[in-house]
């Protein structure tokens, strides 16, 4: 797993050119100077807006949906679905405009377990796991790639996911009402791949609250390991304002045993920004959770 | 003036400040809980450049805070309720303390208890402990159940507990206050009178959010420390009013994001400030409002920060005395500076006649 | 729901609600100062579509303000020093008041004074008006050098000059407080005692803003009052402090700027809200606030404002008590409410019981 | 004199598109909807970004310099200087971004007095003057243009000044440094204009606080009538907040007479935003305004 606490920066980002997505959904391209280290898929960003060009005021956390290296530094890209101000703010941004990068925050996805990655998406959830199928299609694995949404027009990102499956993975659709792919969740699509105890399966996901909950019960159930990428309203994306704690289960209170109360949080709450975004599900209590 | 080369032979602005004991490089310090416990910015802000590093306040148990949703953003500004979280004396003296002193950072501990007992335990216990330039008791957290902002919010319990805690220690102890109170000043001379050596004005505003779809707090608890820029006025005046009621030196607080906040807070009396959640959306914020603070200074030829320090203190008919107070209150609130009980006493506070001054020179 | 077709065929949501005498078709008023005397906004605001107008503060004789600079922006909100500029009551009388009757709009008259004399003085010429439905007493002005939000902000005071005004009219009269004070729930407790029909909670905080090239307030006078988004968790929590404290209305003031606002304030226990500042960002402001609430309680099925009022009251351990509170003081700060001296007797608030009872459906 | 006190309307108003204007400014040109009734030189209208996209939280005023009727609306010219957080915010504004405009506010010049329009501008103070001119010379009416700035460079909207004097005015220039025009001031400049008795001359002025209060030193000198867009600190614009006071000279008090407090003012003090932004000089205070 990438510990990467104390590696991030907080640098200068030009917006390269942003555009609509599909189904109310961005991509945005952020040319960011090389100070900022590569992120790892599952890392994010903190986005800040200059305050005159923004009604918010704290910065806004934002995966890393893809990295590509320039002379001098990094175009990031970020699959994002304007909610509220600051994602307004952000998606009213001409080429040209600046805004401030904190990161690479948080641990990703640890992609180097043993096991096939199946990598699980649910809507604008695909952002880091678009990432994550290029980091593992570059270092030719093989992986399943499971994307799902409420139609067709809401699979937003199916041409890059196919692009970055190609070759290397498999990708499986699906849709509530059919209209791509198999009838159904995710997790129903999840049921169609039998685990095979000679290739066991660890699930990367990343999606809805209710999704996660629900990839995090069928792992249980049949003893697979399941990484999710969590979200929490943050304030400082760095561990210190304590701000975005998430609840330990009884196995996740034991697995942090009695390491001393740090940047990744305490005994009873784990920080989102630094011991996540991503958790192995079983170490956090879904009921204590909304 | 302009041109840069004189600019850069110009002598450097003497931003030395004095908070009882401490002798303090400069007056920029870092804000209790929002800078952890100093070292997590360490690898972007040098330590030993700041004024002080003010840490998490630290209970005598570790605490393992409240429920989320413990953040929420509001206007120009975010309400927390952290409830202290942290990890208790212990664990702070073990680790926390010598990873900082090993940075060399000028360090101020923040401690917070529900009673005087506790402050006394807590302490009695760090008091003496060698690379403590200081203590600031938390009199003000809006966020906890007992022992928050509205149990300290009385002048004689302040006075009575400063008091036993004063020999306790040889470091400076500042009193933090909560604003959300009638008179700041008040509560500013009560820690006077109980031997603080200064007060820090003001800890955040209590205040509320709703998530009108659950119909409820966007908190876990009903109530949350509004921080941040939207507060600004309101604790540039609390800590005027602060500034204007005690001779011992006031640190502001409160929506200080620019080195022009921080020298606001400071021409109106301060003689340092804290950078808080500023911290969050620029991590080394502490140190670009110390830079902005040296080259505005230096800009205009101020060569002391001393000669800025309540340049601009109001002259007095700011806001109404009540006529109805009685007499026997030690009552300064925002009134002409001169009849204030400490002026009519012929002393002048120091923020007040150096204020004078500059606006003579 | 999601159809259009049946949403328009849903009824109307009943607004309505009752402030003492004052039957009002909706909760949505505009807050004096912001609406000038009501006929300004007339052209592009039908007023009888309003709750009401509260006009712009009057005193005994006319004023002609504070100097300029009389504003100044800060994050998310703005300060003020208007200094109770108004035409005074002559003029109010005879030519402000005939002009709003003639435009149907539901009147509440806000009335200043120096002195419990002074008010005295306005009600008795003005309490007998026909067309005026309420009044407003304001007990909280920032910016005026006496009878400002410092003097009033003394229970005792407050109670004793509303027992005086009380009989004066049979019109409604608000008492509009400070937020400047550690404790609103006791003046709203003074007021209900002093025989208020309602209080409005919250005018504006005070604070200072700098011009740092002058060295000096960006204001004409030292401090001014902070008003909009930036002050709203603020007001929120000091509204829900006095919905706590007292069985009357409470009418919430403070940064209300959408329909949502406002069902923020109903929800922690505001019979009716007031439009202050908004007004000068969007002239149709109060309009729009009704509109919106509307829309949401229609699209939520709620029937009646009335069920939506107090349904996020805190539970109840959001701030501390403070266990050192003299017995004998009427003190309701924002505490447990079965705890409160109301409840002791018996007497469950109204608009905590209807939040139970909506919590429950 | 136009007395517009409440025809003004908020509407909805789209960035058609901005650009840099030399030395630091900015021409904006704004589409507004019909319900917008055109507005007089000198008249402005406040200017609201959605709070999204700025931090700023007011609206900010801005004098009209240029009006042109469209089949389904107006579009509205402003010549701006970014110096703060609602005008960088106005001028991060890509086109189609959306502002809201509410006006036209406030008394314009009374440009239709007898004798001959003698229009003083000082740097960005042109903006108003630029649509006197080119109402004055819609009329066909002659008029001389004083234009001044601290150098070539910051005479800004030079170019617009000379197409709009075409044919029916003047343009007289003046730099501090001479680089264009006569060295000095447009106090100078004006001292060149000798007037004349049978053709009095009419001053209508913008410009920095130190030049308006020379003009109207002049002016007085001279027993010339001067009107002068006064600037101030604004809320509402619309005279209800009573934001914008400028102190009456003793004439302006005996002018205001016995008239009772109105939008437009008390007896001590005017409200820039609805009795101005243009005044008569004689009637404010000079002394008493910064
Ligand atoms: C680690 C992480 C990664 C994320 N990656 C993406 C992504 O790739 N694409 C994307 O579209 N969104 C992503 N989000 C969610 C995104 O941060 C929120 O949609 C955004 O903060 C909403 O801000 P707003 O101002 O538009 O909404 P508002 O509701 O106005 O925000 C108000 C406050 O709530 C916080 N907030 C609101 N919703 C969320 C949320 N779901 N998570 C965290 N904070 C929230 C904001 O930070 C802000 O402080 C991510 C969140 C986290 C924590
Ligand atoms: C009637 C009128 C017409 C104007 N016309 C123009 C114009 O055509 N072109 C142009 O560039 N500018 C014009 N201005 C000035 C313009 O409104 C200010 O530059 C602008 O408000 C500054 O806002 P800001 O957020 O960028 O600056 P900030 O300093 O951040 O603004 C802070 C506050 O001060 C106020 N403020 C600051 N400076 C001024 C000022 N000079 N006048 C009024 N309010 C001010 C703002 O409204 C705001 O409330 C005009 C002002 C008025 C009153
Ligand atoms: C997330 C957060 C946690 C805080 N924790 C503490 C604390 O533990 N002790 C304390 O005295 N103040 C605490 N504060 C208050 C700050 O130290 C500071 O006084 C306040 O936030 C106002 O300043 P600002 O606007 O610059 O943040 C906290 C503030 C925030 C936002
Ligand atoms: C410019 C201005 C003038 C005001 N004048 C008065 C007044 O005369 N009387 C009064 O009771 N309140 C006055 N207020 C306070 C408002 O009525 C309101 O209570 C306060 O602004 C908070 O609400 P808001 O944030 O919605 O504006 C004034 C506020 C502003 C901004
Ligand atoms: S966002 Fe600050 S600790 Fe996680
Ligand atoms: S800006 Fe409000 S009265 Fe002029």
């Amino acid at each position: 797993m990438t510990v990467a606490v104390s590696a991030w920066r907080q640098v200068r980002g030009r917006v390269d050119q942003q555009a609509d997505f599909g189904a109310g959904h961005r991509w945005l391209e952020l040319r960011v100077t090389a100070e900022l280290e590569p992120p790892d898929p599952g890392q994010f960003i903190q986005l800040l807006i200059p305050s005159h060009a923004s009604g918010a005021f704290l910065p806004r956390p934002m995966s890393v949906a893809s990295v590509r290296p320039l002379r001098d530094g990094l175009m990031l890209g970020f699959l994002y679905v304007p909610i509220g101000v600051g994602t307004h703010a952000l998606a009213a941004l001409p080429a040209g405009a600046e805004v401030e990068a904190l990161g690479p925050l948080g641990r990703g996805f640890p992609l180097d377990r043993p096991g096939t990655p199946v990598l699980v998406a649910g809507g604008r959830g695909v952002a880091p796991l678009l990432f994550a199928a290029e980091s593992l299609a570059r270092l030719g694995r093989r992986f399943e790639l499971l994307f799902g949404a409420r139609d067709r027009a809401h699979l937003v990102g199916l041409d890059e996911a196919r692009r970055r499956v190609a070759g290397r993975g498999r990708l499986h659709l699906s849709t509530d009402d059919g209209s791509a792919g198999i009838k159904g969740t995710v997790v129903e699509a999840l049921d169609r791949l039998s685990p095979r105890p000679d290739h066991p399966m660890v699930i990367h996901a990343c999606g809805p609250h209710a999704m996660l909950a629900a990839v995090a019960r069928w792992a249980a159930e049949r003893r697979v390991t399941a990484w999710v990428a969590m979200e929490s309203v943050m304030a400082c994306g760095t561990g210190v304002c304590r701000g975005c704690p998430l609840a330990r289960s009884a196995r996740g209170r034991a697995a942090f045993g009695s390491q001393p109360p740090s940047l990744l949080g305490n005994r009873d709450y784990a920080m989102c920004c630094t011991e996540g975004p991503v958790f192995d599900s079983r170490d956090l209590d879904w009921e204590r959770i909304e | 003036m302009r041109a840069p080369s004189r600019k850069s032979r110009e002598p450097k602005v003497d931003l030395s400040v004095r908070i009882g004991p401490m002798e303090l490089r400069n007056p920029v310090l870092t804000a209790s809980g929002t800078f952890g416990y100093g070292d997590e910015y360490a690898h972007v802000v040098p330590l030993p450049s700041l004024g002080g590093v003010i840490t998490k306040t630290v209970t005598l148990e570790p605490r393992a805070g409240n429920p989320p949703q413990r953040i929420a953003e509001t206007a120009g500004g975010m309400l927390n309720t952290i409830g202290l979280e942290n990890v208790g004396l212990l664990r702070f003296r073990s680790e926390k303390l010598p990873r900082l002193r090993s940075l060399g950072a000028v360090i101020v501990a923040s401690i917070g208890g529900e009673t005087p007992g506790e402050l006394e335990r807590l302490l009695g216990a760090l008091g003496g402990e060698p690379g403590i330039a200081g203590f600031e008791i938390n009199f003000s957290c809006p966020n906890i159940a007992r022992g928050g902002a509205r149990y300290w919010a009385v002048p004689r319990r302040l006075e009575r507990t400063l008091a036993r805690l004063r020999p306790l220690t040889r470091g400076a102890i500042l009193a933090k206050l909560s604003p959300d109170v009638t008179s700041v000043g008040d509560l500013a001379i009560a820690c006077e009178q109980g031997g603080a050596d200064a007060v820090t004005a003001v800890n955040t505003f209590v205040g509320m959010a709703l998530d009108l779809a659950r119909r409820s707090s966007k908190l876990s608890r009903a109530t949350g420390g509004l921080s941040g820029p939207a507060i600004k006025p309101l604790a540039l005046q609390r800590c005027c009013e602060a500034a204007r009621a005690v001779r011992i030196p006031v640190i502001g607080s409160g929506g200080i994001l620019s080195g022009l906040d921080a020298l606001e807070f400071m021409a109106v009396g301060a003689a340092a400030v804290q950078v808080g959640t500023a911290s969050f959306i620029r991590p080394r914020a502490a140190l670009q409002v110390l830079e902005e603070m040296e080259a505005f200074l230096r800009e205009r030829g101020v060569r002391r920060i001393d000669d800025w320090r309540g340049s601009a203190m109001p002259s007095g008919d700011a806001v109404d005395e009540d006529p109805g107070r009685k007499p026997g209150l030690r009552a300064v609130t925002i009134v002409r500076a001169d009849r204030s009980p400490r002026n009519r006493r012929g002393v002048r506070s120091p923020a007040f006649s150096r204020g004078r001054e500059s606006r003579r020179a």
